[in-house]
Formats: C-alpha cells, sequence, structure tokens
C-alpha cells in the first residue's frame, strides 16, 4: 500500500480482529487448558456464514448474530465428542475438522462460492460521502468496541466463581470434579463461548475485507493465534490482546523490513518462518509469555478492604 | 568391600522429600534389606539409587565411585540392574524379547539358555507376550531380565508383593540363587520374617527414616520388632 | 460397470503410500508421546528434494532419491536433537510441544516455498501404462508397492530381529525400565525419528511423482497419516500397516460411492475424518494398543 | 449417635486378574473418627477410590446417609455430603490458597448465566464464605497466606490446605488419604490435634488412611485393618495394636 498511514490503519484493524480470536483462544487454553488447535475452522465459518447473508442482502447485525448463534451451535456440537478427549487427541480432532470444513466450503461452489471465495460483501456501517481513509476509522471504531466487549466478557468470567473453577479445571480436573463440579458441562460451555467469539471475528473480518477466499483460511490463521496467546501471556486477557498486537506488528514488519532491505524474500513467507522461530523461542525462554497470569484476588472486591480488618477484629478479641 | 554406600541421603519428589538421612551398606556378594510397612520409603531409596528421584542431600558411592545425580542410563551400564514393584516387564514384548532387552548392556552375545538354567520356569513361556504372564510368572520375568545383565548389583523393590505363597517361596529361592552367584542384592520388602531368611543385614524404615539395622539374626530376635515396626516404639 | 479389481489394485497401492507416510509418526508419537505436527512437512521436504537433485541437477533417479531420503532423515534428527529433546528435558507441556510442531512444520513448509517458490512443479516424467489383466496401473505405481513392501518386511525385522528395533520397541512400552535396562534413550529416539522422516521423506517422493509437488504435498495428506495413527493405536507398527490399508480402501471405495451420489471425489479425506473421529470415539486406545499404558 | 453415617456392604473390586478389594464390609457411625491401616497394596485408596465414585465396584453397596451412592458420579456424591482428600496433595498451584478453598463451595455464581448477570447475588455469597475460610485458614495456621499462590506452599502446608478444602464445604464426612505423608513430626502431631478438633467441635465424621500408626492410634476411636482386599481386624486401637493377627500380617506371616 502506498499510504503508510493506511498500512497502519489496517494493521491495527486486524490487530483488533485477530484480538477478539486470541482472547477467545485464552479463554479456552489460558483459562481451562482447552487445546483449541480448530480456530480458523470457527473464524472461517462466522466469516462465511456473514458472506452468505451478505449475498442475501441482510444487514451486518442480523448476519454477526446469526454468525454467532451457528458458530456457537456448531461448537458445542463438535465439543461434545471432542472434550472428552485428551489434549493431544482434541488437538489432532480440531485441526483435522478445519481441513474437511475448508473442504466443504472449497467443493460446494453453489453455497460458498468454492475456491473463488464470496466478494462483494457489504460492510457492517455504510456512510455515504466518506473518503476510503475516514471509512477505515469508522471500521476500526466498530472492530475495537466489539473488542472491548469481548475483552470485558471475558474478564468478566474469569472474575467470577465461574471463572475460578475454569482455573480449577485448567489446574486439575480430578479436583474439581472430586469437589462438585461438572468438569464436563463446563468444557463445553467455554468451548461454546470461544466459539461464538470466534465466529464474531470471523463475521467483522469478512465485513471488513469484502472478498473472503477458503485460502485465507488455512491453518496458518490457527497457529497465529495461539502465537498470540503464548507471547502475550496465557491466561491473562491483557496479554493475549497485547500478543495481538505484537503479533501483527512483527508480521506487518516483516513486510516493511522486505520492502526497504529488499531482501529477495517472499514476504508471506519471510512472515510466516519468523513468527515460527519466534514462537518457538517464546517456548524455549519464557513459556509463561510476555505478561504472567496474575494470581491474586479479584479486582474491585470489597474484601480486599474487609479481610485486614477481619484479622483485627478476631486478634482483638483473642487478645480481649 | 563395599558395593554400595549411601550416606545421610535425603531424597523424594518434587518438594517432599519422602526419606530422610538413610545410611545403608551393601557388602560385596550379600543380601540387604530394606524392611518397613508402607510409605516408609523403601522404594524411595531404590529410586533414588537408580537416579529417579530428587536427591536433597547425602552421597551415593557405588563400587568405589559417586554416583549421587547419575543418569539411569548410564547406573544400569555400570552394573546396577533395578526391578520396580509394578510395571517391572515389557508387556508388548515376549518373554525372549524382555530378556534380550534385559541383556541390551551386555557386550558379549547372551544365550537364552544360561538364564534358563536359572529360570527354567519361563522356558515354555518365551514365545508369550509378557502381558499374558500370570503374577508369578511376570515376577519371574522380571527378576530374570534384570539378572540377564550380568549385574553387581542387583535393587528388587517388592519382589513378592501381591504373590501367592508358594509363588513368594519361589522368589525367594531365586533370590537366594542369585546370590550364590556372587551378586550382592538390595532387596525391599514388607515380609519381614521370610526376607530375613535369606538376607545378611537389614535396615527397619518407619516413616522415611532409618529406626533400627543390623544383621538378620539381630533384628530377628528383637522381641520388640513387631511394635517397633508399626513405629509403636522408637 | 465398476471395476473392483482395479478399487482394490488402487487401495492397496495407496495403503502403501499412507503406511510409508504414517510409520514415523505413529513411532515418534509412541517414543516421545506427542503428535509431531511437523511430520506432514518431512514429506513435503522428501519431494523438495527430489526435484532438486533429479530435475534441478540432473542426478540419476537412485541417487537422488537416495540422497532426498537422507536429507528428510536428518531433518527429522536434527528437529529432534535442537527442538523436541530441549523441549522435552524443560519439561514442556503437551501444549507448547505441539505448537513448537507446528510451528516447525510451518517454518519448513516456508522456507522450501522461500527456495523453490509456491509453485505447481512437476517431476516431467511420463509414466506409460501397464495392463495386468483388467488392472491399468504405472511403472511408478508398481514401484511403490514393491518399495512399501520391501520396507515394511525390513521394518519388521529391524523391530523384532535386531538390538535398536527391540530397544525401541522398549522404550515406547516402558521407558524407565527400558533406561534401567541400559538403553540410551536419547540415541534410540533420534534413530527413530530420523527414520520415521526418512520414511515420510520417501512417501513424499512417491505422492509428488504421482500427480505433482506442491509446498500442502504433506499437510493434504496430515489427516490421512493420523487416522492412521491412531486407528492402528499409537507406536504400534503393525497397527499401522492394517490401518493403512483399511483407509486406503475405505477411500477408494469411498470415491466410488461419492461419484455415484454425484458428490466431489475431493471428499475422500472426509472419510479420514470420519475414520479418525469414530476411532477416538469408540475405541480411544486403537486396534493395537499396547504401546500406551498411562495409568 | 449411633446411628451409621456410611456403610459398605460386600465391595469387590478387580483390576483385570487383580482382586484389590474382596469383599469389604463396614459401617462407620456419625461422628466417629475412625482409621484404616494395612500393608501396602492392600487396597486402602482403592477402597476410598470406590467410596467417592472414581471407580465403580464390581458388586456390593455402598449406602451414606442410608442413601446409596455406588455408581454415582465424583462430583454427585460430593453433593450428597462426602468429601476426601489426596495422599499427594492435589492443590491448584497457579490459584490463591483462598481460591484454593474456595472452590470447594457450592456458590450461586458457579453456573455462567448467575455468574454474570446476578452479581450482587454472589458477591453477597462470596463476602460470607470468605470470613468462614478466613476462619477455618486461621484455625489451620494458613491465614497469612490467604493471597499467596498455592505453589510457593510448603509440602506440610499443602496437606493443611487439603484438609481446609475438605471443611469448607460443611461435609457431614471427610476421607482422608494420608493426611501426614511427607509431613515432618511436629507438624503431623498437629495435623491430629487439629483432626481431633474437628471432629469434637464440628461433628464432622472422619475416616482416614494412615501409615503412621503410632500417631493415629492416639486419637482414633476405632481402626480397621486392611490385608489383601479385605477387614481382617476392627475394633479399638489398643485392642487392635495387641491384636497378633494385625502384627503377624505386617511381618509377613500371612
Amino acid at each position: 500500500m502506498a499510504d503508510p498511514l493506511m498500512y497502519l490503519l489496517d494493521a491495527v484493524a486486524y490487530a483488533g480482529i485477530f484480538g477478539i480470536l486470541s482472547i477467545s483462544l485464552n479463554l479456552e487454553y489460558g483459562y481451562t487448558n482447552l487445546a483449541n488447535f480448530g480456530k480458523a475452522a470457527f473464524f472461517m465459518m462466522g466469516a462465511y456464514i456473514t458472506a452468505i447473508m451478505s449475498g442475501l442482502k441482510y444487514p451486518f447485525i442480523v448476519n454477526s448474530l446469526l454468525a454467532i448463534l451457528i458458530t456457537s451451535v456448531i461448537g458445542a456440537l463438535t465439543s461434545l465428542p471432542a472434550l472428552r478427549l485428551k489434549e493431544d487427541f482434541l488437538a489432532i480432532t480440531m485441526i483435522t475438522l478445519g481441513e474437511v470444513m475448508k473442504l466443504i466450503i472449497k467443493n460446494e461452489e453453489w453455497l460458498a462460492g468454492g475456491v473463488w471465495g464470496i466478494s462483494g460483501i457489504a460492510s457492517a456501517i455504510t456512510i455515504p460521502g466518506l473518503t476510503f481513509r475516514e471509512r477505515l476509522i469508522v471500521q476500526i471504531a466498530l472492530i475495537y468496541s466489539i473488542l472491548i466487549v469481548c475483552y470485558f466478557i471475558c474478564e468478566l468470567i474469569v472474575k467470577t466463581p465461574y471463572g475460578r473453577i475454569l482455573k480449577t479445571i485448567r489446574e486439575d480436573e480430578i479436583v474439581a470434579s472430586t469437589y462438585g463440579k461438572n468438569v464436563f458441562k463446563y468444557k463445553i460451555q467455554v468451548f461454546t463461548v470461544g466459539s461464538a467469539m470466534s465466529g464474531l471475528a470471523g463475521s467483522l473480518f469478512a465485513q471488513y475485507i469484502g472478498t473472503i477466499n477458503p485460502y485465507m483460511f488455512e491453518p496458518t490463521v490457527t497457529f497465529v493465534v495461539w502465537m498470540m496467546v503464548i507471547l502475550g501471556g496465557p491466561a491473562n486477557n491483557l496479554g493475549a490482546i497485547l500478543g495481538a498486537f505484537m503479533v501483527e506488528g512483527i508480521q506487518r514488519a516483516s513486510r516493511l523490513f522486505k520492502d526497504y532491505l529488499n531482501l529477495p524474500l517472499d514476504p508471506v513467507n519471510l512472515q510466516v518462518m519468523f513468527t515460527a522461530i519466534l514462537v518457538i523461542t517464546v517456548i524455549f525462554y519464557r513459556p509463561q509469555g510476555l505478561l504472567k497470569e496474575k494470581i491474586k484476588p479479584y479486582e474491585g472486591s470489597p474484601h480486599k478492604i474487609i479481610a485486614p480488618k477481619f484479622m483485627e477484629v478476631k486478634s482483638w478479641i483473642r487478645r480481649s | 568391600m563395599k558395593i554400595l554406600e549411601i550416606s545421610n541421603l535425603t531424597a523424594g519428589y518434587w518438594r517432599l522429600p519422602v526419606i530422610e538421612d538413610i545410611c545403608i551398606d551393601v557388602n560385596d556378594g550379600t543380601v540387604a534389606a530394606l524392611l518397613g510397612p508402607n510409605g516408609s520409603g523403601k522404594s524411595t531409596v531404590l529410586k533414588s539409587i537408580m537416579g529417579f528421584t530428587k536427591i536433597f542431600k547425602g552421597s551415593i558411592v557405588y563400587d568405589g565411585i559417586v554416583i549421587t545425580g547419575a543418569s539411569t542410563t548410564k547406573l544400569a551400564r555400570m552394573g546396577i540392574s533395578y526391578v520396580p514393584q509394578i510395571n517391572n516387564v515389557f508387556r508388548s514384548l515376549t518373554v525372549k524379547e524382555n530378556l534380550e532387552v534385559g541383556a541390551y548392556t551386555r557386550k558379549n552375545d547372551l544365550s537364552i539358555s544360561e538364564i534358563l538354567e536359572v529360570f527354567p520356569e519361563l522356558r515354555t513361556l518365551l514365545n508369550n507376550k509378557a502381558d499374558s504372564l500370570s503374577g508369578g510368572e511376570r515376577q519371574l520375568l522380571a527378576i530374570a531380565r534384570a539378572l540377564v545383565s550380568n549385574p553387581k548389583l542387583l535393587l528388587l523393590d517388592e519382589p513378592t508383593a501381591s504373590l501367592s505363597p508358594k509363588n513368594t517361596a519361589i522368589v525367594l529361592s531365586k533370590i537366594r540363587e542369585i546370590k550364590s552367584r556372587g551378586i550382592s542384592v538390595l532387596i525391599a520388602e514388607q515380609n519381614v520374617l521370610k526376607t530375613l531368611e535369606i538376607s545378611d543385614k537389614a535396615y527397619v524404615l518407619v516413616s522415611g527414616r532409618c529406626i533400627t539395622s543390623g544383621s538378620s539374626e539381630e533384628i530377628l530376635k528383637n522381641e520388640n520388632l513387631g511394635r517397633l515396626y508399626l513405629g509403636l516404639k522408637r | 460397470m465398476i471395476n473392483w479389481l482395479q478399487v482394490l489394485t488402487n487401495s492397496i497401492i495407496w495403503g502403501c503410500m499412507y503406511m510409508l507416510a504414517t510409520v514415523g509418526l505413529s513411532l515418534s508419537y509412541g517414543l516421545s508421546r506427542f503428535p509431531n505436527f511437523a511430520h506432514a512437512e518431512y514429506i513435503t521436504f522428501g519431494a523438495y528434494m527430489a526435484f532438486l537433485f533429479l530435475v534441478m541437477l540432473n542426478l540419476d533417479i537412485y541417487l537422488a532419491v537416495g540422497l532426498a531420503v537422507s536429507l528428510s532423515a536428518f531433518i527429522g534428527g536434527l528437529s529432534y536433537l535442537l527442538l523436541f529433546k530441549p523441549l522435552k528435558s524443560r519439561g514442556a507441556s503437551l501444549v507448547h510441544l505441539m505448537v513448537s510442531s507446528i510451528g516447525l512444520g510451518f517454518l519448513i513448509r516456508h522456507f522450501l516455498m522461500q527456495t523453490f517458490g509456491g509453485g505447481i512443479k512437476s517431476f516431467r516424467i511420463v509414466w506409460p501404462t501397464i495392463s495386468i489383466g483388467p488392472i491399468v496401473t504405472t511403472p511408478l505405481l508398481l514401484a511403490i508397492l514393491i518399495v512399501a513392501l520391501v520396507i515394511a518386511f525390513m521394518l519388521h525385522i529391524l523391530l523384532t530381529k535386531t538390538k535398536l528395533g527391540k530397544a525401541i520397541r522398549a522404550t515406547a512400552d516402558n521407558p524407565e525400565l527400558a533406561a534401567a535396562s541400559g538403553i540410551d534413550l536419547n540415541k534410540v529416539s533420534l534413530f527413530t525419528w530420523s527414520l520415521g522422516a526418512a520414511l515420510a521423506g520417501f512417501s513424499g517422493i512417491f505422492l509428488a511423482m504421482r500427480s505433482s509437488l506442491v509446498p500442502l504435498l504433506g499437510w493434504k495428506v496430515l489427516l490421512q497419516t493420523f487416522a492412521i495413527t491412531l486407528l492402528g493405536g499409537i507406536g504400534s507398527f503393525y497397527g499401522v500397516l492394517i490401518a493403512s490399508f483399511i483407509l486406503g480402501l475405505s477411500e477408494n471405495v469411498g470415491v466410488v460411492i461419492l461419484t455415484w451420489l454425484g458428490l466431489s471425489a475431493d471428499y475422500r479425506s472426509a472419510i479420514a475424518f470420519i475414520i479418525l473421529v469414530a476411532t477416538l470415539i469408540l475405541k480411544p486406545e486403537g486396534l493395537m494398543a499396547v504401546a500406551r499404558r498411562r495409568v | 449417635m449411633d446411628t451409621p453415617i456410611l456403610t459398605a456392604e460386600s465391595l469387590v473390586k478387580k483390576f483385570g486378574g487383580l482382586i484389590a478389594i474382596n469383599g469389604v464390609t463396614l459401617s462407620i457411625k456419625k461422628g466417629e473418627m475412625v482409621g484404616l491401616i494395612g500393608p501396602n497394596g492392600s487396597g486402602k485408596t482403592t477402597l476410598f477410590n470406590i467410596l467417592t465414585g472414581i471407580y465403580k465396584p464390581d458388586s456390593g453397596k455402598v449406602f451414606f446417609n442410608s442413601e446409596r451412592i455406588d455408581g454415582l458420579q465424583p462430583h454427585q456424591i460430593y453433593h450428597k455430603g462426602l468429601v476426601r482428600t489426596f495422599q499427594t496433595p492435589r492443590i491448584l498451584q497457579r490459584m490463591t490458597v483462598l481460591d484454593n478453598l474456595l472452590i470447594s463451595v457450592k456458590n450461586p455464581g458457579d453456573k455462567f448465566l448467575p455468574a454474570l448477570f446476578k452479581r450482587r447475588s454472589w458477591l453477597k455469597f462470596e463476602n460470607d464464605i470468605r470470613d468462614k475460610a478466613l476462619e477455618i485458614l486461621e484455625f489451620l495456621g494458613l491465614e497469612k497466606y490467604c493471597y499467596t499462590p498455592a505453589a510457593e506452599l510448603s509440602g506440610g502446608q499443602m496437606k493443611l490446605l487439603e484438609i481446609a478444602r475438605a471443611l469448607i464445604s460443611e461435609p457431614s464426612m471427610i476421607l482422608l488419604d494420608e493426611p501426614t505423608a511427607g509431613v515432618n513430626p511436629v507438624l503431623a502431631n498437629d495435623i491430629y490435634v487439629k483432626l481431633r478438633e474437628i471432629k469434637e467441635n464440628m461433628d464432622i465424621t472422619l475416616f482416614i488412611v494412615e501409615h503412621r500408626i503410632e500417631l493415629l492410634m492416639g486419637y482414633v476411636d476405632k481402626v480397621h485393618v486392611m490385608h489383601r482386599g479385605k477387614i481382617i481386624a476392627e475394633g479399638r486401637p489398643d485392642d487392635v495394636i495387641n491384636d497378633e493377627d494385625v502384627i503377624k500380617v505386617y511381618l509377613g506371616y500371612v
């Protein structure tokens, strides 16, 4: 792109969309230890539902709600058999599920345009008379308001007794079930919420980019999202978003880097190779990610103030 | 001549020391027994020798060489054989293959018939999968597997646990035979009296500490052995 | 009229190809206890190396294949030595191992794309067709059949008759006891990883020669390799043998049915997915599960 | 106080060819503190796993408060008021000590929608339950660690945390699997003093697997001895200690 500002804005929009994917994976993996390697599949589903519905002239709000609904239902359905599996089996199932879904989309031209994909997807907000740059800014506003909503939902989820149970499942499933929690039920719920968020991200992506095809949803997408969570810090929602920014930034930078240095490298290859090396390095030297999980009582809970008082009163009673 | 000398060993897993301040000597060509009720840390002593635990302090000297913290593979190559209490055979391999893997470190070729002289019971089972053996047979195979490498020191972890009295007698007589071949044995057992029959020396462990030790006769004569053993007297 | 004999022949040949592609994955999974997603890229790597030596450098075919296979083995061994072994010794979690293996896979694939370009390549060998009775085949397919059978037989000898092979099986069965028997786990793992990658590379050459060479060559059979690994039981060589032929047969019969139903033959990979999911639900330990007895 | 709280009737559990539990029948009365001892492999932990629903018995019945509980899932049994601790402490490492306790309580915020939308109701509940949690932590001497990540505790403190976690759910009975394994003797004794207090003051029935026989005998009302999957003796500690059969079992006569 010629205009560097446009390039930057585009990167910011991408980071926002991937930020949603990243916090949804963080909810699944970081808090509940569900290794979902099928992120790209749900992302793709959301995008395609939006694209198809947009072709039928439905407004974005309907499309995105439908995307959320269908991806969450499919998420719940696939999780029924998959979540009883061990981590590695779950990973294999989810990664291959993504491939099968792509297969369907590539082959069913009547439904999803086959390998050519779908173009002309209407964007969510159309205000007549805006320049391209202004439209981009409107898009960013939309994406980031949804990102912020998702962030708060995730923060809310993990900072309730419900979130505490998710962490218990992550730490030790047997303890969770011995202390009366139906582990399977919680896993399904988390998977459903995670899938819904991925679907929403896909929906945003489709309306933002306008044209989609199956090749945009290669397993690299899943990997990039994993990269964001692992780099940013599992079990830290801010970390996940930070990770999204960093990975997007690194990818864009490597493209610029290539342009300016005139490296004889294809930008996509450079990007992927660099991301792969980075993720391996992070796993080696900082497996807990850049922002560590904060192990502390929740923010803003009145108890923080009460607890020391409680101690005082107790010791006072004992003394008297 | 001491083949094994453990001094002031404190070891365990992760952050929990299971055994504390254990001192054990095994003389060349003798059988030493580690006795104690469950949870007393007998297995942990053997696992520490074999390099499977975290050692907090103390030293282990084998054949004049300090082996504290050495890798399991290296220890096996130095002539220490180990029979764990559970999972002590390769279940998916046949009896013959188990023996061949046991002989992995041997430079010279193994003649299966050599070991079958000591364990004639295994002769007819050679081509059976270890998984299909009965408990007694499997225990014999486990010991045979450990012996084919021609070890200098054999570590046995509760070889008679969950065996019938008949099989227990067979296993114990094998241990006697092993000793007669000049191999030193360190055996962890709950079965006190039967073990003392075959051992030269014994250490009684309760709750991770050695509460008494001495020659087998001394231990047997101890009137309070029963109460001592249950940790009721110190 | 469907020539069922032809379908059977195709099934066997596909089974052979899948067997070569999968053996390494299954063995390394059984030994190191995590699925190596980079395995698919060993397949691609072998094919590109063969392309390099055979088409670009114009070497003799046997020499070219030999070099390509050895280089695949080298890559497999290297990835164990430089990546997975240190990660395991640092106590990396299963998820971290899987993510790194995916990362390694992308690294290899995009390295190849960078070096050779992303386009479709061809070995430019035209295979004449041979008719044996009602069966039509090519020398390449016959070669695949023969090579796979020879390799399967050699693997059988390796695993059951040699000291090293028994050590591999023993380690997969019970690593602690294997170490206590004096087996050097690192050496055994290194060998297994290299061998597995070499066979994957071999299968890649065949896959590419049969159709064409693309960067996604290996990834396209990822689904099949995992279905076979799980169906056969992780770490079981004979399981892989049987499962490969089951999959080969179901795919080829499936294609016949798909065409009959008027669906795209591309859906053949979905058959592998169905087998995979069915295995995981009905019998997660696989047909011949022995290697993985974790209590 | 003579009503039985937990009854097991001829339980059998086989693993392949191995009979781990071979016809165990026992009955524990409400408010008792009962010990379970026996040599290695005698089936004590397996029995616990059956009682708490981790394993299903091959035959036999388990009654808890005259309700049949064999065949129920672990989380269902928990809700009946039967809780257990683990031999190797299963603490939740990347969570605070307080959170380790709180997960054990049934909370209105445990469900997804109430957690998000009925904040006020569970926050109120949280506050009440926290006071109780702090009380329990104080009782066990852990109050100053309440915001520490549990991974930073010592082995002994982890054992205490396990007991605290069982206590806070107000169970009617706790099964303790070697509460003093890996704990130094002084702390081990403390643990038993606390357990006795729990039994006396909180009206909780305790069933304890222990290998420190000496320690156990000083505190419990009754002891069961297991050997080869069977209960071979039961009675008051003094009687059991002097029971020749028991000593013989331990020394390996039988």
